[in-house]
């Protein structure tokens, strides 16, 4: 098979993440499940490592460069582009790869770590955001087409977070993204205006100094609540856990409270594309996210 | 000239006109609803009716299909005619007992209730039962002038109605609105005929904050000062009929077939002073620009203050409410790397004008986001001084983001601009009503084809540059041509002027001279040398070389030459030589330069 | 070898119009950049044949730049192009001559471009210093007549 | 201890060597100022000083403070001074500069609970390859202050409930390889 048609028929090096083997793995089931409905093929990526991201690259950034480009180096024997569904991979791993080919010194260094360990890397990868890809790679057309249960009715807000436009800005725009509206809205359902879209949830501070991140993000569970939003769509696994884990408490801090489902935009496609709730691990969310949907009557 | 009476006034009417036409120029009022300029007359509404005396009989005639003719005597205000009218207001009232034009004109005539019955219901589809009295005007229209045909008439009697064909909702209807801007009592519906809004055409010069017409004054100081009309909205370009305007200009001065002209002047000299575009506030989506209503461009403000503008200068939000507080960001697109890397110069000191006529027109608190003030001009600082006094808030920090996401009560409903206070350390909101965005000057779109069409170069940022920024601050590379004004860089209005006598007065001493003096650099071919093989010819971007049959030599015409020297550097045998840039000249610079 | 570091010397061939008033504008500014580079004004770029350069290289130049404007801009509108035509033609030239490529640079700085010129003459100035010595006499021998002699 | 102004000018020169190293890191020299980095940092009002502060700071040769003070570890990185900085200022990447800065010289305030949080996350790296959420999340307590991390324990019932904690760590196949890899830049870094 030539390149052309391998990238024809939609076939990915998948990434999923260490936040992903934990407590996220709903956001994985939902991905894969989805991802097959819509004919795309994730072959997750043999034996992948850390990514690298945030709290590393606050210790040695080199190293931390490094962890991606073993990744990196595994998918371009793969010769696949890379996808991954959590946004601070993805960044990792973007910046990583764009780096080290825009600079030819730090290049040769990481070559020379990756020898090390019996791996290279020629700078022949693209990574992607799994939302990216379906939205670019499968288009609007091909998944209106697999929609068996649009989402008629369902006011949604969607949250991209920070890490998906920025800092780039080379797939989305850094500021106002929209990306996920466009594939609600292709979902049948009816993405509100939300300005705080790409606002910061906080972060790993929600565990580092939780009273700075319980308010940021009880702006964004505070603006969706006043949008009348039915859920919030996120992109990203640790957008999601802060959206949900302490809603209550945060809820109780800001002064609203909404008790606002939090999904993420695959379980939401998977659902339009007629999975069940298992096969979407809706269950697992701490948000009354089955509820809102069966309420809506786009679950059976 | 037709001599005629109305009631008992003799009058010169002239030969063709209509009698309503003749009594109106003398200032006699004949009650008409279905009457208009454009339209040939009907006669449908007949409460124009009068009586008419010729050759000893008496008769009631509407008086606008009445020609003028000679000895005629006209009573308008006769028992008979007031008769008449009070038994049409009654008709008509029987059909529109709720239309306030139908009423009105019916108290006028003494009537008040009609002792007719009402025609049955639904009468009208595309109109307002309410007010159509069946006069037509709107079908005549549509059909005769602006040549559509979208609407007509149904039915008979009392069951005559106006409608679109089979009462569908129309495609052919082009939403111009002759329909219901000529209904005598503004019974027509649009979005019965075709359901979509009529669009306004935005005013260019006011920034699209009002609209206009598809003949209109560009600006009150166009020159010439006439008006001009605009294709593609004007409904004869789109029909081939309308013409309104022409049976409205008396001096008959319109002229739809009038086609642009190209007109080629040969100069001697240019001045290019092609201005400046503000930079496009949509660019920086997290000001909310257009997604706020209430967020301006500084030029669309500028329009808003100003006393021929949309709002005859009162400073208001797009609600109508005067403002209580208001934002001005410096610095919009300027001195920003992302967008216009230059300080633009003259917002500083427009942005406190802004603050002066906010303060002055409405009292409101105005604050003023920045991040330097530049105020270097004569009175410039004085007046930076005057806002301070009259309270003017300053705050020192870039405003970085307007948003309607409110946290206290008082922001409710209001934008609020964020910012750092850079002389605190501390970040604020500032809840306002209006945000001005003091956005930079950037070059024309089409600067870089003029740089090129006349060779004066860009400098970096896009802008014209000129030949030497401190001894040839209006000349440009190319000899005869001139820059002045903001193509050159932004700058105020002062500067321009300056800038602009400046360009005037080299432009005419260059004239006034009367020759042209050249560089003494030319391409020179030595006959003897050359082998005729003709590169030269092909090398020359001005055609300044001919190859001599003859003599079989490539000869220069001295005149035509620019002394580029390519002929000098292509040529194979070494005929083709530089004045002043002779191979050996340039030899000797190159041993000079690398002598130890 | 002396524990001095080697100073290429380099010869500029700069167009009267955008170039060489870019160079004058990067003085005006007071950009620093190093010495090496002797600047010899042409009218266009495309006055520049290529027995300049080798004359350049012959008299003891290690790297030649050319400069001109824009394309597009060019003051006599296509003399620039007429350079850039010529340039690999120069470097097929140089290659006999066991010259490295390098030693030659076509560059468009405009009037405006101080800055750009400051940067080029710079990064020139390293390239040749990396490459060494020309040494013309003992690559292409002693003998080898140079143009205009 | 408060820093010498010797020793301040040698952290400034060290930390501004670093970030010239970061693409567009020159930039910093650029600053105007104009506080479009503090009004966008959403945890400016938790921080000490403002980003704009630090470039403030380092020109003043005060960059000590900064180091002393909560800002660097309040970052969460979500780029949005980068991208709207005037000057082009890759602020992020300069955060994390001085994040590793600190690291490095141990310049911080004791108990920065990203600091610690950061090491756990190395160290599971180094072990698996891979980051242990729950190792992370216990160590990271018990490091720092375990009377929170009981306050956690309602939340990680909701989750176990749920089946969302995952206690086992799986150790990649190529953990020699990767060892070998970072071992590599270490030593690259130690020849310098």
């Amino acid at each position: 098979m030539t390149e052309a048609t391998v990238k024809k028929k939609l076939v990915y090096s998948y990434f999923p993440g260490c936040s992903l083997e934990g407590t996220n793995e709903a956001y994985d089931v939902s991905t894969r499940n989805a991802a097959r409905v819509l004919g795309v093929e994730l072959r997750e990526l043999e034996d992948w490592n850390c990514c690298g991201a945030t709290a590393y690259v606050a210790v040695n950034e080199k190293k931390s460069f490094v962890l991606s480009a073993r990744n990196l180096a595994l998918a371009e024997k793969a010769g696949l582009d890379l996808v991954t569904v959590c946004s601070g991979c993805y960044l990792a791993l973007y910046k990583a790869n764009k780096y080290i080919g825009r600079n030819p010194k730090l290049r040769a260094e990481v070559r020379n770590a990756l020898r090390a360990g019996g791996l290279d890397f020629a700078g022949n990868v693209r990574v992607r955001h799994f939302l990216e890809v379906v939205v670019n790679d499968v288009g609007e057309d091909a998944v209106k087409r697999h929609v068996v249960r649009p989402l008629q009715g369902l006011r949604v807000v969607c949250y991209h977070g920070c890490q998906i436009g920025r800092p780039f800005g080379d797939i989305d725009d850094p500021e106002k993204p929209n990306l996920m509206d466009r594939l609600l809205s292709w979902l049948g359902a009816e993405p509100l205006d939300f300005p705080m879209s790409s606002k910061c949830c906080g972060g790993l501070m929600m565990t580092t100094h939780p009273e700075v991140g319980m308010k940021l993000t009880g702006a964004v569970l505070k603006c969706a609540c006043r949008r009348k939003a039915d859920a919030i769509i996120t992109a990203c696994p640790l957008c999601q856990v802060n959206l949900e884990s302490r809603q209550e408490e945060i809820c109780r801090l800001v002064g609203c409270d909404c008790g606002i489902p939090v999904m993420y935009f695959t379980q939401a496609m998977g659902t339009a594309l007629g999975l069940g709730s298992k096969e979407l691990s809706l269950g697992d969310s701490l948000t009354p996210v089955e509820e809102v949907l069966s309420a809506k009557g786009v679950l059976s | 000239m037709v001599k005629i009476t109305i009631d008992g006034r003799k009058i010169d009417a002239r030969e063709g006109q209509t009698v309503l036409q003749a009594a109106k120029e003398a200032g006699i009022d004949i009650p008409t609803l279905c009457h208009h300029e454009s339209l040939d007359p009907y006669g449908a509404c007949r409460f124009c009716t009068v009586e008419v005396k010729s050759r000893g009989k008496t008769k009631l005639v509407t008086s606008c299909t009445l020609p003028v003719a000679e000895g005629q005597e006209i009573r308008t205000r006769s028992e008979k005619v007031k008769k008449t009218r009070k038994i049409l207001a009654e008709l008509m009232l029987a059909r529109c007992p709720n239309s306030t034009v139908i009423r009105d004109l019916a108290r006028k005539v003494g009537v008040n209730r009609s002792r007719f019955r009402r025609p049955p219901e639904d009468l009208a589809t595309i109109t307002d039962q309410e007010g159509c009295i069946l006069c037509g005007m709107c079908v005549r229209i549509c059909d005769d002038v602006m040549q559509v045909g979208a609407i007509g008439f149904e039915g008979r009697g009392v069951r005559r109605k106006v409608t679109n064909p089979f009462r569908e909702p129309s495609d052919t209807c082009l939403v111009c609105g002759a329909c219901s801007s000529v209904c005598p009592t503004r019974a027509i519906e649009h979005s019965r005929i075709r359901p979509q809004k009529p669009e306004v055409i935005p005013f260019e010069f006011e920034e699209g904050m009002s609209g206009r017409k598809p003949i209109y004054m560009e600006f009150a100081q166009a020159v010439p000062k006439v008006p001009v009309i605009d294709e593609d909205t004007c409904m004869h370009f789109r029909t081939g009929g309308c013409k309104v305007c022409e049976d409205n200009c008396s001096a008959e001065a319109i002229d739809h077939e009038m086609e642009e002209k190209i007109e080629e002047i040969e100069v001697g000299t240019i001045i290019v002073a092609t201005g400046f575009k503000l930079y496009e506030a949509e660019k920086l989506s997290r000001y909310g620009y257009k997604a706020y209503p209430d967020v301006y461009t500084s030029l669309e403000f500028e329009r808003l203050c100003h006393a021929s503008g949309p709002t005859m200068g009162k400073i208001q939000t797009r609600a109508g409410k005067k403002p209580e507080a208001v934002a001005i960001l410096h610095c919009i697109g300027s001195r920003d790397e992302n967008h216009l890397e230059y300080c633009s110069r003259v917002c500083c000191m427009y942005s406190l004008k802004f603050a002066h006529l906010v303060r002055e027109k409405t009292g409101a608190e105005v604050y003023n986001f920045y991040i330097d003030i530049r105020s270097p001009g004569k009175g410039y600082e004085e007046f930076y001084k005057r806002l301070l006094k009259e309270g003017v808030h300053f705050i020192r920090g870039k405003g970085t983001e307007v948003t309607d996401v409110w946290e206290t009560e008082e922001e409710k409903g209001k934008l609020v601009v964020i910012s750092e206070d850079t002389l605190l350390g501390v970040r604020r909101r500032v809840p306002v009503d209006m945000v001005i965005l003091s956005l930079g000057l950037r070059p024309q779109d089409d600067a870089d084809q003029v740089s090129h069409l006349f060779s004066i170069g860009c400098a970096q940022g896009g802008f014209f540059l000129e030949k030497h920024p401190k001894l040839a601050p209006v000349d440009t590379p190319s000899d005869g041509i001139y820059i002045a004004g903001a193509c050159q860089g932004p700058k105020d209005i002062p500067d321009t002027v300056a800038q602009g006598a400046a360009a005037a007065a080299s432009a005419l001493s260059l004239m006034d001279k009367g020759k042209v003096v050249l560089e003494p650099v030319r391409a020179k071919i030595d006959e003897e040398k050359c082998c005729g093989c003709k590169l030269c010819v092909a090398n020359c971007p001005y055609q300044a070389i001919d190859y001599n049959e003859e003599k079989k030599v490539s000869m220069v015409h001295p005149e035509l030459c620019k002394g580029c020297g390519t002929c000098a550097a292509g040529c194979p045998s070494g005929a083709a030589t530089q004045e002043n840039f002779e191979d050996v000249q340039i030899f000797a610079e190159i041993e000079g330069a690398l002598a130890e | 070898m002396t524990g001095e570091p080697f100073e290429p010397r380099l010869v500029g061939f700069l167009c009267r119009w955008c170039s060489y008033t870019g160079a004058d504008l990067a003085g005006m500014s007071r950009m620093e950049y190093p010495p090496n580079l002797a600047p010899i004004k042409v009218m266009c770029s495309g006055r520049v044949d290529p027995t300049f350069v080798v004359k350049a290289f012959r008299d003891g130049a290690d790297g030649v730049l050319i400069a001109g404007c824009h394309p597009g801009d060019c003051h006599y509108s296509t003399g620039n192009y007429k350079a850039l035509r010529r340039y690999p033609l120069l470097l097929n030239l140089l290659d006999q001559f066991g010259i490295e490529r390098e030693r030659v640079r076509l560059e468009w700085i405009s009037a405006s471009e101080g800055e750009k010129f400051a940067q080029v003459v710079k990064e020139f100035t390293e390239t040749v210093r990396a490459l060494g010595p020309l040494c013309w006499k003992e690559r292409v021998g002693a003998g080898a007549g140079a143009p205009g002699e | 201890m408060p820093m010498s102004a010797t020793e301040v000018r040698d952290l400034s020169k060290e930390f501004l060597e670093h970030v010239y190293a970061i693409p567009e890191g020159e930039k910093i020299n650029q600053c105007i100022q104009c506080g479009t980095c503090s009004a966008s940092c959403p945890s400016a009002e938790a921080m000490e000083y403002g980003p704009r502060e630090i470039i403030a700071a380092l020109r003043a040769g005060m960059l000590d403070r900064m180091f002393e003070s909560n800002t660097v570890w309040l970052c969460a990185s979500c780029y949005l001074c980068t991208v709207r900085c005037p000057a082009g200022i890759p602020f992020t990447d300069v955060m994390y500069e001085l994040k590793r800065l600190g690291v490095k010289k141990g310049l911080y305030a004791k108990g920065t609970p990203n600091a610690v949080m950061a090491r756990i996350f190395v160290d599971s790296v180094q072990r698996y390859g891979r980051n242990a959420e729950m190792r992370l999340i216990r160590l990271f307590f018990m490091k720092t202050n375990p009377l929170k991390g009981v306050g956690m324990v309602p939340l990680g019932l909701k989750l176990l409930k749920k089946k969302r904690l995952k206690f086992g760590v799986k150790k990649i196949k190529g953990i020699e390889g990767l060892r070998k890899m970072l071992a590599a830049v270490e030593e690259e870094e130690a020849q310098r």
